[in-house]
C-alpha cells in the first residue's frame, strides 16, 4: 500500500466520520463540526495529491487548500451565527425542530 | 496750437469721466458730481476750441486718426476720430450751449433729490453727443447716437415717478428707435457694399470718391440707386432723432424733462444730431445728384420731409398752450427748415441755421425754465401774463430770444440763417412746393411767437404762480444774458457780406462776399412776412390781452375745430395708436396665441396621445396578458402543492437523500463502467 | 512628466466638490456647505484661467487635447479637447456657475443638496463644451438633464413638477432623435469622433457612406441630429419647454439654465451640425432661416404679451438664442467669407453676451421675487428705483444690455450677426430687425412697470441689495461694460478661429 | 587580532559547546540529544529569566510606588546572613508553590482542569523555537517562522479557555470568555502590526527579516524597522497589542482581581497556578523578543563598532529592557473597562494597523527616491500615519466623558 | 515515514470519531480541535509547512473559538440530549449512509491503480514562491477569497446581533 492510497483512506474515512455525525447528530453544532471535518478531509486529499502527484511543483494543491481554509473560515463564521440566530428563535439548537419552512 | 487728430478723443472723454464721477460718487455728492459735469465740459470746450482753431488753419483737410476696435475675420475692424470744420463747430457750439446750459440748471435742479444723477445723466448725454460728432465711423457715430438716445430717455424720464414722464421717455426711445433700424439698415448696407464704415480712410473711407462712384453705379430693388436706398434709410434715422414727420410724436411729450434738458437736448443738441448726420453723409446723400434715370434722388426726399415738418410744426405750435409745447413744436419746424436746406442742396444753410438756432432756442427754453422755475412749475401761459414787469432780465433775453426765432431782420442771426435757407429753397429747380411751404412756415412762426410772448410777459397775472413770480438767482439769468447775446452777434458770422462759415465749411480759404443787394428780393418778402406775421399775432393777442386763464382763444373763438385739431397735433398720436398700436398688440397677441395654443397645443396633444396608448397598452396588458398568466399559474401551482409534501424540513432527512444518492449514482457509474 | 490633465480637471473638479459635499457637507454647517459649493464651482474660473494662460489663439486646432481609449469593443476614446469655441464657453460656464450659486445663497431648502446637483450640472455642461467625441459627448448631455430636473423640481415654484417633466421629456425626445441619428452615423463610419467625422464630411464620403445605408438616411440622420440640437437651443417651434422651465427654475438655475445650458445647443450646431452636415444645412437653411426669424420676431412679439417677469425673459432668450442660430443658418446657406467671419464672430460673441446679461436679469428677477415674496408679474411693482435705487441701476444695465444698447456688451455681438446676415441674406436681416424693436419695446415695458411711476404699495419696503446680491450682480456688470467697450478681449479667443472657418466654407 | 577571534569564538560558543556534548553520544539518538540540548538551554535560560522578571517588576512596581519591593529573602540556611536584596525571592515563590495545597474542585472537569496549565505552558514555550536568539543562534530555521509564532501564541487561547470550562465555575468561565474575546481581538492588530514587516523584508523568515536590519548608515544609524516612520508606528501598535495579548497591565481585565476574583484562575493553587504565571511570563518574554526581532534590529547591534559584543548578548539585552519596559507601563497605566477595551482595538488599533500597512507599501514603493526625494518621502510616510493616527484618536474620545460614579462623589 | 503518517491518521480519525460520539459538547469540540491538530500535523508530515502553520492559526486559534463560543452561548442547562427513538433512527440511518459512502471510497481507492510517483522528499516549496504564486496566477482568487471573507464577518455579524438598527449603541 502506497503512502498515497493510505492518505487516501485517511480522508475518506475522515470523510465519511464527519458525514455520519452530520447525519446522526441533532446539535447544529456537530452537524457543522462534521461539515468541517469533510472539508478538512477534502484537504487532506489535496495535500496528498500534491506531494505524490505528477506535478508537485505547481503548488496548486497547497494554494487550493489555503483558499480552502479560508473559506471553511467564512463557512464557520457564516455557520455558527446561523446557529445562534436559530437559538435565539427557539431557544434550542435541535435540528429537527428547524423546520418551519416545511412544505 | 493745434490739436492733433489723435487726440480728439479727449472732448467726449471728459464729460464721460464726468459722468462715471457722477454714477459712483454716493447720492450726498452734490457739489462733487456738479463741479466734475460743469469742469469737465469747460475743459471739453476748451480742447474744442483749439480743435476748432486747427480745423480752421487748413478748413479743406479732414484731419483723420483711426484705430483698431476689434479683430474681425482676417483684418480688423476701425473706429476713428475725424477733425474738420464741420466738427469743429458742432464741438464748440455744444459744449458753450453745454455749459451754460449746466449752470443753470445748477439753479434749476437745486432742489432736486436726484441732483448728482442728473449731472451724471447730463455729463453722460454731453460725451455721447460729442463722440457723435468727432465720430470718423458710421458704426462709432451710430453708437454715440444710440448713447444720446439712451441719456434722452433717461432725462425724459427723469422724474421717473410721474407715469407721465416714464411713458414719454418710452415713448422718446422707441419712436427714435424705429428710426435708428433705418439707419442701422443703411449702415448695415453701407457696410456690406463698400466693406468699411469710415468716412475718410485714405482713400477707402465710404464718403470718398471711390466707394461712391461704386454705391452709385449699383443699381437695387425699383431701381433705385444703392446709395439712393442707402441714403434714405440713413435719413430714417436722422426722421427719428431731428423729430421730422412722420416720426416728429415723441419731441413734444419729451418736454416731460427738466427744462433743461428740454433746452439742451430736444431743442439745441440732440435734435439736431440728424441734421448733422445728413451733413455729414452729404456725399453719400449727394450721390446720385447727377443721376438722371433714377425713380428718386435721396435729397428730394429730404426736401420734402424737411418742408412737411416745418410747416407742420408751425401749424400746430399756434393751438399749443403749454410755453414748453409750443417752443418743442417750434422746435419741430426750424429743424423741418433745416432739412429743407439740406434737402436743396445747401448743407452750409443748413449747419448755420444749426448753429444759430442752437443758441436761440437754448435761450428760449432756459427763459422758459427761467418762467417756469418762478411760477412754481406752472406750464400753461394761459394761466401766466405779466410776468414782464416781476422777471426783466428774463423778458428781455427771452424776447431777443424770439425775434431771433422770428427772423426779424438784419440784427438777429435767425434772421440770416434763416434767410440762407429760403434763398436756397427758391432756387432749388426740381420743385417749388417746399420753398412756399417755407415761406408760409415763416408767417406762422412770427405769428405764434408774438402769441408766446403776448401771453406769457404781457397783460396782468392770471394765476397765483404768476403772482408772486420774481426774477431767479443770476445762476440762472446768467447763462441766459450769455446766450442772448450770442443769439444776436452769431449772425454776423455768416452774412451774405461776409460769408466766413460758409466758406470755412465748404473748405475754401478766401471769403468771397457779395453785394446785399443781390438777394434783395426775397429778403424783402421775408421782411414783409415776418412783419405780416407780427402783425397778426399782436392784433389777435397783443392788443388785447388775456383776461382770466379760462377765457377762450380768440383764434379758437373763430375757428373752432381747426383749433381743436391743431391742438390735438393733428391727431397723430390717435392715428399711430389706431394701426401701428394696434398692429403691435395684435402681433403679439397672435405671437402669444400661437405660443400657447398652437405650438404649446401641439405639445399637449402628443402628450394626451402618448397617454392615451399607456391606458391603452395597460388595459391590454391587465385584462388578456394578466388573465393568461393567472391561470397558468394556478395550474402550476396544484402539482406544487403536492410536492411541496416532500419538503419535510428536516435537515438531516435532506442529507439522508443527498448521501444515498451520492452512493446511488456512483454505483451507477460503476456498474455501468463495469459493462 | 506628462502634462497636467487640464480638461479632465476642468470637466471633473465640480463633481470633486459635490463629491465632498456629499461626504463632508453633512457634518457642516449650512453656509460651510455653501461655501464649499461656491469653491468647487469657482474651481472651472480658476482652471480656465490656467487654461488661458497657456492657450494660443492663432493655433486653429484643439488644445490640451487628451485621449485615452476606453471602450475599444466601440472604438471609442475618452478625447478631450478645447479650441476657441470651447475656451469660450468654459470661461462663460466659470463666470456663471459661481454666480448662480451667489444667487442661490439664500436658498433654505437643504442647501447640501442644490449644492451637489449644481455642480453636477455644472460639470456635465462642461464636459458637453470638451468632448470630441459623440459618445461621451452625449453622456455629458444627457447628464446635464438629470441635476437640471432635480434642481428644477425640488426648489422651483409652484407650477415647477410639470415644467421639469416638460424640459426633460421634451430635451431626452430630442436627445433620442439625435443618438439615433449617430448610431446611424456609426454604422456607416465605424467612428464617433468629432474630428475624424468632420474630416469625412469635409471630404465629401460621409453622405455616401450614409447613403449606403438606404436613399434617405443621410436625410434622416440630419434631421434627427438637427432637431436633438433645436430642442436644446431651442429653435422655434421647438421652444415651449422653455418659458416654464426657466420661469419655474429658481433663480439660480434659471440663470445657468439660459447663461450656459442653452448655450450647449449651440456649440453642437457649431461643432457638430455644420461641419458634419456642410450639405444638408446648406439645403435646409432657408427653411431654417425663417425658423429663426420665427423665434427672433414671434419670440419678441410673445414675450410682449408675458405679464410673468420670468416669463418674459425667457422669451427674450429665445429672440436673443434665434440671432445666432440666424447667422448661423445665413452663413450655411451662402458664401461670402467677410460676411461669414462676421456672423459667426457675432454668434459667438452673442452667445457669451447673451450668458451674461440674461443671467444677470434671471437674478434681477429673482432679487424681485424674493423681496416681494413670490409676486412677480409685471403689474405688481412701480416705483422700485425710488426705493432701491441702487438695484435699479444694476437691473437698468442688464436690461439695455439686453437690448443691445452700444457701449454694453449685447451691441457689438448684434452688430456683427447683422453685419454678417445682411452680407448673406439681407431680406432676414431686415425682418430680423422688427425683433430688435419688439425687444426693446418689451424691455423698456418691463423698466417701466416696474421700477417707474409712483411706488406701489408693498414695494415701499423693499430692501436695497445686500451684500451677497451685490456681489453677485457686480461681475456681470462690470463684464457688461468691459464687453461692450474692448469686445476685442473675447474675439480675441476666437477670431482665428472663426477666420479658418469662414474661409473653408463650401 | 586575538579580540576578533574571541569574539568570533563567543559569537559561535553556545553552539560549538553544543556540538561537542552531542558528538558523545550514540549515533541514533544524537538528533534526539542536539534539540533537547537546545530545549534545556532554552529553558534553562529563561527560565532563570522567568524567574528573576516577577522579582524585578516587583522592585521595579515598589520604587514606582515609593516603597521598596522585596528585599528581605536571604539565603535560607543563613539566618541573619546577607539579604542579597532579595534576590532569593524567586526560590522562595518557587519552594512555596511547589508545596502548596494543590486544590481541584469537586464539579470540575478534572482532565482539563490539569490539561489547561500544562497546555498553556507548553504552547508559550513552542514560540521560542522560532526566535533567532543570535547570528548563528536559531533553534528552528523555519521559512515561515513568524506564521508559526502566531500559530502556536493562538494555541494558548485553547488553554485559557480550558482552564475556565474546566473550572465549573462562573466567574471562572466568564472571566475566560473576556479573556478570549480580548485576545482575539487583540490578535488581530498584532498579526497587522507586523505585516508591514513582511511587506518590506519580503520574508516570513525571522532570522531574514533581522538580517534585512544589518546596516548601518555612516556607521552609527542602524537601519531598525523601528527608525521609520511605518515602523515606529507599527511598533507601538505591536507594543499596544502585545501588552493586550498577554493580558498585562493596562489591559489585565480577565484576571482583574477586584471584579473577577482572579479570572480563569481562580480555581487554580499551587504550582498549577505557577504554571499559568510562568505561561503568561513566557509569553510576554516571547513577543519582547519578536518584537526585537521585528522592529529592534533583533540581535543586531546598535553600532557598527559595538559588534564586537556576542550579538546574543546584545539579543538578550534588548529582550530585557522590553521587559522593562512592560513593567514601567505597567506601574502607569489605568486599567481600561472592557468597553473601552474592545473599541480600542477595533475602531483605533485595527484601522490603524491597516493604515500602516498602506504606508508601508508606499514605502516600498518609493525605495528608489533619493536625494530631496527622501525627505518627501519621510514626510508623506509621517503624513500617512500622523493624521489618522490624530483624526481616530480625536473620533475615539469624541463625546466620551470621564465616567461620573452617583454614589461615589458624595 | 509511513509509521508517522499511521500515527497521525489514528489520532486523527480517533479523535473525530470520538468527538462525533461524545454528547458533551465541548469535550466534542476539544476533541475535534485535537483532530484537526492532527490534520496540521499531516500537513507538516506532508511537508507543507505554510499550510499546517495556516491551519493552526485558523482552526485551533480562530474557528475552535467560534465553536466554542457558540456552544456556550446556545447552553441549555446541563442536561444532555435525551436518547430516544428517533435520534436512535437516525443514528442507525446516518451510519448506513456513511458506511455506504465509505464503502464506496475505500472500494474505489482500493481498486484504483494509481501512478504515482512515490517522492521520498517532499517537494520544496519556499513561501516566497508561495506568495508569488498567491499573487500571480492566483491573484484573482484571491481577491475573490477577501471579499468572500469580508462578506462573511459582515453577514455573521448581522445573523448574530440582536439588535435592531434604530436602536442607539450602548454606550456605558
Amino acid at each position: 500500500m502506497s503512502p498515497l492510497q493510505i492518505c487516501l483512506l485517511l480522508s475518506s474515512l475522515l470523510f465519511c466520520i464527519g458525514l455520519v455525525g452530520v447525519l446522526s447528530r441533532g446539535s447544529a453544532i456537530l452537524v457543522l463540526l462534521g461539515v468541517e471535518l469533510m472539508l478538512n478531509a477534502a484537504n487532506i486529499n489535496f495535500i496528498a495529491f500534491w506531494r505524490y502527484g505528477p506535478n508537485p511543483d505547481a503548488g496548486t494543491g497547497i494554494v487550493f487548500v489555503l483558499f480552502s481554509i479560508a473559506a471553511a473560515a467564512a463557512e464557520a463564521a457564516v455557520g455558527f451565527a446561523l446557529v445562534i440566530a436559530v437559538y435565539r428563535h427557539q431557544r434550542n439548537i435541535r435540528l429537527q425542530e428547524a423546520n418551519r419552512l416545511k412544505g | 496750437m493745434t490739436l492733433s487728430a489723435q487726440y480728439l478723443w479727449l472732448i467726449p472723454a471728459l464729460p464721460l469721466a464726468a459722468a462715471a464721477v457722477g454714477a459712483l460718487v454716493p447720492r450726498t455728492g452734490r457739489a462733487l458730481a456738479a463741479g466734475a459735469a460743469i469742469a469737465a465740459l469747460v475743459a471739453s470746450f476748451l480742447v474744442s476750441c483749439v480743435a476748432l482753431v486747427t480745423a480752421l488753419a487748413d478748413p479743406a483737410a479732414k484731419l483723420v486718426y483711426n484705430f483698431a476696435w476689434f479683430d474681425l475675420g482676417a483684418g480688423v475692424f476701425r473706429l476713428g476720430w475725424l477733425l474738420d470744420p464741420l466738427t469743429a463747430f458742432m464741438c464748440v457750439m455744444v459744449t458753450f450751449v453745454g455749459t451754460l446750459i449746466f449752470i443753470f440748471s445748477l439753479g434749476y435742479m437745486k432742489a432736486d433729490a436726484n441732483f448728482k444723477q442728473f449731472f451724471c445723466f447730463l455729463s453722460l448725454f454731453a460725451a455721447a453727443m460729442l463722440g457723435l460728432i468727432v465720430a470718423n465711423s458710421l458704426l462709432l457715430l451710430f453708437i454715440s447716437w444710440e448713447l444720446v438716445g439712451l441719456a434722452s430717455y433717461l432725462l425724459i424720464g427723469f422724474w421717473f415717478h410721474k407715469p407721465s414722464a416714464a411713458a414719454a421717455a418710452k415713448k422718446a426711445f422707441i419712436t427714435t428707435r424705429i428710426g435708428d433700424l433705418g439707419l442701422l439698415l443703411g449702415l448695415l448696407w453701407l457696410y456690406d457694399s463698400t466693406g468699411s464704415l469710415l468716412f475718410f480712410d485714405g482713400g477707402a473711407g465710404v464718403l470718398e470718391a471711390a466707394a461712391l462712384g461704386s454705391l452709385a453705379a449699383q443699381v437695387t430693388v425699383g431701381g433705385l440707386v444703392v446709395s439712393t436706398a442707402i441714403g434714405l434709410l440713413i435719413f430714417c434715422g436722422a426722421i427719428g432723432k431731428s423729430g421730422q414727420f412722420p416720426l416728429h410724436v415723441w419731441l413734444p411729450d419729451a418736454m416731460e424733462g427738466p427744462t433743461p434738458v428740454s433746452a439742451l437736448i430736444h431743442a439745441a443738441t440732440m435734435v439736431a444730431a440728424g441734421v448733422f448726420l445728413i451733413a455729414r453723409v452729404y456725399p453719400l446723400m449727394q450721390a446720385d445728384a447727377l443721376l438722371a434715370a433714377v425713380p428718386v434722388h435721396a435729397l428730394t426726399v429730404v426736401a420734402f420731409i424737411g418742408a412737411i415738418t416745418a410747416l407742420m410744426g408751425a401749424c400746430i405750435a399756434v393751438a399749443q398752450n403749454d410755453i414748453k409745447r409750443v417752443l418743442a413744436f417750434s422746435t419741430v419746424s426750424q429743424l423741418g427748415y433745416m432739412m429743407l436746406a439740406l434737402g436743396v442742396g445747401s448743407w452750409v444753410a443748413a449747419i448755420f441755421h444749426l448753429l444759430t438756432h442752437a443758441f436761440f432756442k437754448a435761450l428760449l427754453f432756459l427763459g422758459a425754465g427761467s418762467v417756469i422755475h418762478a411760477a412754481h412749475h406752472e406750464q400753461d401761459i394761459r394761466s401766466l401774463g405779466g410776468l414782464s414787469a416781476k422777471m426783466k432780465v428774463t423778458f428781455v433775453t427771452f424776447a431777443l430770444g424770439t425775434c431771433a426765432l422770428v427772423g426779424v431782420p438784419l440784427f438777429f442771426s435767425g434772421f440770416w440763417s434763416k434767410e440762407a435757407i429760403l434763398h436756397a429753397a427758391h432756387g432749388w429747380d426740381v420743385s417749388h412746393l417746399p420753398f412756399y411751404a417755407a415761406v408760409l412756415g415763416v408767417v406762422l412762426t412770427a405769428f405764434y411767437n408774438t402769441r408766446l410772448m403776448a401771453e406769457t410777459f404781457f397783460g396782468k397775472p392770471r394765476s397765483p404762480a404768476a403772482e408772486h413770480a420774481h426774477e431767479n438767482s443770476p445762476v440762472m439769468t446768467l447763462p441766459l444774458v450769455v446766450l442772448a447775446v450770442c443769439a444776436v452777434v452769431l449772425g454776423f458770422l455768416n452774412t451774405p457780406v461776409w460769408p466766413w462759415l460758409d466758406t470755412m465749411l465748404l473748405g475754401k480759404t478766401e471769403v468771397h462776399g457779395h453785394s446785399l443787394m443781390e438777394g434783395a428780393g426775397l429778403m424783402g418778402l421775408s421782411v414783409v412776412l415776418v412783419a405780416l406775421g407780427l402783425g397778426a399775432g399782436w392784433a389777435l393777442y397783443g392788443r388785447r390781452t388775456r383776461v382770466s386763464a379760462t377765457a377762450p382763444d380768440p383764434l379758437a373763438v373763430k375757428a373752432p375745430r381747426l383749433m381743436a385739431f391743431l391742438a390735438a397735433k393733428l391727431k397723430f398720436d390717435e392715428l399711430y395708436d389706431a394701426t401701428v398700436g394696434r398692429l403691435n398688440s395684435a402681433s403679439a397677441a397672435f405671437a402669444d396665441f400661437l405660443e400657447f395654443w398652437v405650438w404649446g397645443g401641439l405639445v399637449t396633444l402628443l402628450a394626451r396621445l402618448g397617454e392615451f396608448t399607456g391606458l391603452v397598452n395597460r388595459e391590454t396588458d391587465e385584462r388578456t396578458l394578466n388573465g393568461g398568466f393567472d391561470n397558468v399559474s394556478e395550474q402550476v401551482r396544484g402539482p406544487g402543492r403536492v410536492y411541496s409534501r416532500a419538503q419535510t424540513g428536516d435537515v438531516h432527512g435532506y442529507l439522508r437523500f443527498l448521501a444515498l444518492g451520492f452512493v446511488v449514482l456512483v454505483l451507477l457509474v460503476v456498474m455501468g463502467g463495469a459493462k | 512628466m506628462k502634462s497636467l490633465p487640464l480638461l479632465s480637471l476642468i470637466v471633473f473638479a465640480p463633481w470633486a466638490g459635490a463629491v465632498v459635499l456629499a461626504f463632508v457637507g453633512r457634518h457642516v454647517g449650512a453656509n460651510a456647505n455653501r461655501t464649499i459649493a461656491l469653491l468647487s464651482s469657482f474651481s472651472t474660473l480658476a482652471l480656465a484661467g490656467v487654461a488661458l494662460a497657456s492657450f494660443d489663439p492663432a493655433a486653429v486646432g484643439y488644445q490640451f487635447t487628451e485621449r485615452h481609449a476606453w471602450i475599444s469593443a466601440l472604438h471609442v476614446d475618452y478625447h478631450l479637447g478645447l479650441d476657441g469655441l470651447s475656451l469660450l464657453l468654459v470661461l462663460l460656464t466659470g463666470i456663471i456657475s459661481p454666480l448662480c450659486l451667489l444667487a442661490s445663497w439664500r436658498v433654505g431648502r437643504c442647501p447640501r443638496a442644490f449644492g451637489m446637483l449644481f455642480l453636477l450640472l455644472q460639470g456635465a455642461a462642461l464636459g458637453v463644451f470638451l468632448a470630441l467625441d459623440f459618445f461621451h459627448w452625449f453622456v455629458f448631455w444627457e447628464l446635464s438633464l438629470v441635476p437640471a430636473f432635480f434642481l428644477i423640481k425640488i426648489w422651483g415654484g409652484p407650477g415647477a413638477s410639470r415644467a421639469a417633466y416638460q424640459f426633460v421629456i421634451y430635451t431626452l425626445a430630442g436627445g433620442a432623435c439625435m443618438l439615433l441619428g449617430f448610431a446611424a452615423l456609426y454604422v456607416a463610419t465605424g467612428t464617433l469622433n468629432f474630428t475624424e467625422l468632420a474630416q469625412l464630411a469635409a471630404a465629401g464620403e460621409l453622405a455616401p457612406k450614409l447613403a449606403t445605408l438606404g436613399t434617405f438616411w443621410p436625410q434622416v440622420v440630419f434631421v434627427g441630429v438637427l432637431l436633438g440640437l433645436a430642442v436644446k437651443v431651442p429653435l422655434f417651434p421647438f421652444h415651449t419647454w422653455l418659458p416654464p422651465a426657466y420661469a419655474e427654475a429658481p433663480t439660480g438655475v434659471s440663470m445657468f439654465l439660459t447663461g450656459v445650458m442653452s448655450k450647449m445647443g449651440v456649440y453642437g450646431f457649431l461643432r457638430i451640425l455644420w461641419p458634419l452636415f456642410p450639405e444638408p444645412l446648406h439645403a435646409a437653411a432657408p427653411c431654417l432661416l425663417w425658423l429663426a426669424l420665427g423665434g427672433v420676431v414671434l419670440g419678441a412679439f410673445a414675450a410682449m404679451k408675458q405679464t410673468d417677469l420670468k416669463r418674459m425673459i425667457a422669451y427674450s432668450s429665445i429672440n436673443h438664442l434665434s440671432y445666432c442660430l440666424l447667422a448661423l443658418f445665413a452663413v450655411a446657406g451662402a458664401s461670402k467669407p467677410d460676411a461669414a467671419a462676421a456672423a459667426l464672430s457675432g454668434t459667438l460673441l452673442q452667445m457669451f453676451n447673451h450668458g451674461l446679461s440674461a443671467a444677470a436679469l434671471f437674478a434681477c428677477v429673482g432679487i424681485i421675487e424674493a423681496r416681494s415674496g413670490g409676486p412677480r408679474g409685471l403689474n405688481d411693482f412701480g416705483g422700485l428705483r425710488t426705493v432701491t435705487p441702487l438695484f435699479a441701476g444694476f437691473c437698468g444695465i442688464a436690461l439695455f444690455s439686453s437690448l443691445g444698447l452700444p457701449g454694453l456688451n449685447g451691441f457689438v455681438g448684434e452688430f456683427l450677426i447683422f453685419r454678417g446676415v445682411f452680407g448673406l441674406a439681407p431680406w432676414a436681416a431686415g425682418v430680423a430687425c422688427l425683433g430688435l424693436l419688439a425687444t426693446a419695446l418689451f424691455l423698456l415695458t418691463f423698466w417701466q412697470r416696474v421700477f417707474h411711476g409712483p411706488v406701489a404699495a408693498g414695494v415701499a419696503a423693499f430692501r436695497d441689495l445686500d451684500r451677497v446680491e451685490f456681489l453677485t450682480l457686480l461681475p456681470l456688470v462690470i463684464l457688461m461694460f468691459l464687453l461692450g467697450v474692448l469686445p476685442q478681449i473675447v474675439i480675441a479667443l476666437f477670431n482665428p478661429l472663426v477666420t479658418a472657418w469662414a474661409a473653408n466654407l463650401p | 587580532m586575538i579580540i576578533a577571534a574571541i569574539d568570533s569564538y563567543l559569537e559561535v560558543a553556545p553552539l560549538a559547546w553544543r556540538d561537542a556534548v552531542v558528538q558523545w553520544c550514540p549515533e541514533p539518538t544524537q538528533w534526539l540529544v542536539h534539540h533537547l540540548i537546545t530545549i534545556v538551554a532554552i529553558l534553562a535560560v529563561f527560565g532563570t529569566l522567568f524567574a528573576f522578571t516577577p522579582l524585578a517588576e516587583r522592585k521595579l512596581l515598589g520604587r514606582l510606588q515609593n516603597r521598596l519591593g522585596p528585599n528581605r529573602s536571604g539565603l535560607p540556611w543563613w539566618q541573619n546572613g546577607p539579604k542579597l536584596w532579595g534576590l532569593t525571592q524567586p526560590f522562595a515563590d518557587a519552594v512555596k508553590a511547589l508545596t502548596k495545597e494543590d486544590i481541584v474542585p469537586a464539579a470540575a472537569d478534572k482532565l482539563l482542569h490539569f490539561l489547561a496549565p500544562v497546555l498553556i505552558v507548553a504552547f508559550s514555550l513552542l514560540t521560542f523555537a522560532v526566535l533567532p536568539f543570535g547570528r548563528h543562534l536559531v533553534p528552528v530555521g523555519l521559512d515561515a517562522a513568524l506564521l508559526y509564532f502566531f500559530a502556536a501564541g493562538s494555541a494558548t487561547e485553547l488553554a485559557i479557555f480550558m482552564a475556565g470550562w474546566a473550572s465549573r465555575n462562573k466567574y471562572s468561565l466568564l472571566a475566560a470568555m473576556r479573556a478570549l474575546a480580548q485576545v482575539i481581538s487583540y490578535e488581530l492588530p498584532l498579526i497587522l502590526s507586523v505585516v508591514p514587516i513582511v511587506l518590506i523584508a519580503g520574508t516570513l523568515s525571522l532570522q531574514d527579516i533581522v538580517l534585512a536590519q544589518g546596516f548601518w548608515t555612516f556607521g552609527f544609524l542602524p537601519h531598525w524597522f523601528v527608525f521609520t516612520p511605518w515602523g515606529f508606528a507599527g511598533f507601538l501598535l505591536f507594543l499596544v497589542s502585545a501588552l493586550a495579548e498577554s493580558n498585562r497591565s493596562p489591559f489585565d481585565l480577565p484576571e482583574a482581581e477586584s471584579e473577577l476574583i482572579a479570572g480563569h484562575l481562580t480555581e487554580y493553587s499551587g504550582f498549577k497556578y505557577a504554571l499559568f504565571f510562568m505561561a503568561e511570563y513566557f509569553g510576554l518574554t516571547a513577543l519582547s523578543g519578536l518584537g526585537v526581532t521585528l522592529f529592534l534590529g533583533g540581535w543586531q547591534a546598535p553600532c557598527a563598532f559595538l559588534q564586537f559584543i556576542p550579538s546574543w548578548l546584545w539579543f538578550m539585552g534588548k529582550v530585557i529592557g522590553m521587559l522593562l519596559l512592560f513593567i514601567w507601563i505597567r506601574g502607569t497605566l489605568l486599567r481600561l473597562r472592557i468597553d473601552q477595551l474592545t473599541r480600542l482595538a477595533w475602531q483605533f488599533m485595527v484601522p490603524l494597523t491597516l493604515i500602516n500597512l498602506g504606508n508601508a507599501a508606499f514605502w516600498s514603493l518609493t525605495a528608489g527616491w533619493t536625494g530631496p526625494l527622501q525627505l518627501v518621502r519621510w514626510g508623506v510616510s509621517l503624513a500617512i500615519i500622523v493624521i489618522p493616527f490624530v483624526l481616530l484618536g480625536r473620533r475615539l474620545s469624541a463625546g466620551r466623558h470621564p465616567r461620573t460614579y452617583r454614589y461615589a462623589a458624595s | 515515514m509511513t509509521f508517522a503518517l499511521i500515527i497521525i491518521s489514528a489520532l486523527i480519525l480517533g479523535c473525530a470519531a470520538v468527538a462525533m460520539a461524545l454528547r458533551n459538547l465541548i469535550h466534542s469540540a476539544l476533541l475535534l480541535i485535537g483532530s484537526w491538530a492532527g490534520v496540521a500535523a499531516f500537513y507538516l508530515w506532508a511537508g507543507a509547512e505554510f499550510v499546517a502553520f495556516a491551519q493552526i492559526l485558523i482552526y485551533i486559534g480562530a474557528i475552535s473559538m467560534v465553536v466554542l463560543f457558540a456552544v456556550l452561548l446556545t447552553r441549555q442547562g446541563d442536561a444532555p440530549e435525551p436518547v430516544e427513538f428517533p435520534s436512535l433512527s437516525r443514528f442507525v440511518t446516518g451510519l448506513i449512509a456513511g458506511g455506504g459512502v465509505a464503502g464506496v471510497l475505500i472500494g474505489a481507492i482500493l481498486g484504483m491503480p494509481f501512478d504515482v510517483r512515490t517522492a521520498q522528499s517532499a517537494p520544496a516549496l519556499s513561501v516566497k514562491e508561495l506568495g508569488a504564486q498567491l499573487m500571480g496566477p492566483h491573484a484573482v482568487s484571491l481577491l475573490v477569497i477577501g471579499l468572500l471573507l469580508t462578506v462573511a464577518l459582515l453577514g455573521a455579524v448581522l445573523l448574530a446581533s440582536d439588535r435592531r438598527p434604530d436602536q442607539p449603541e450602548d454606550t456605558p
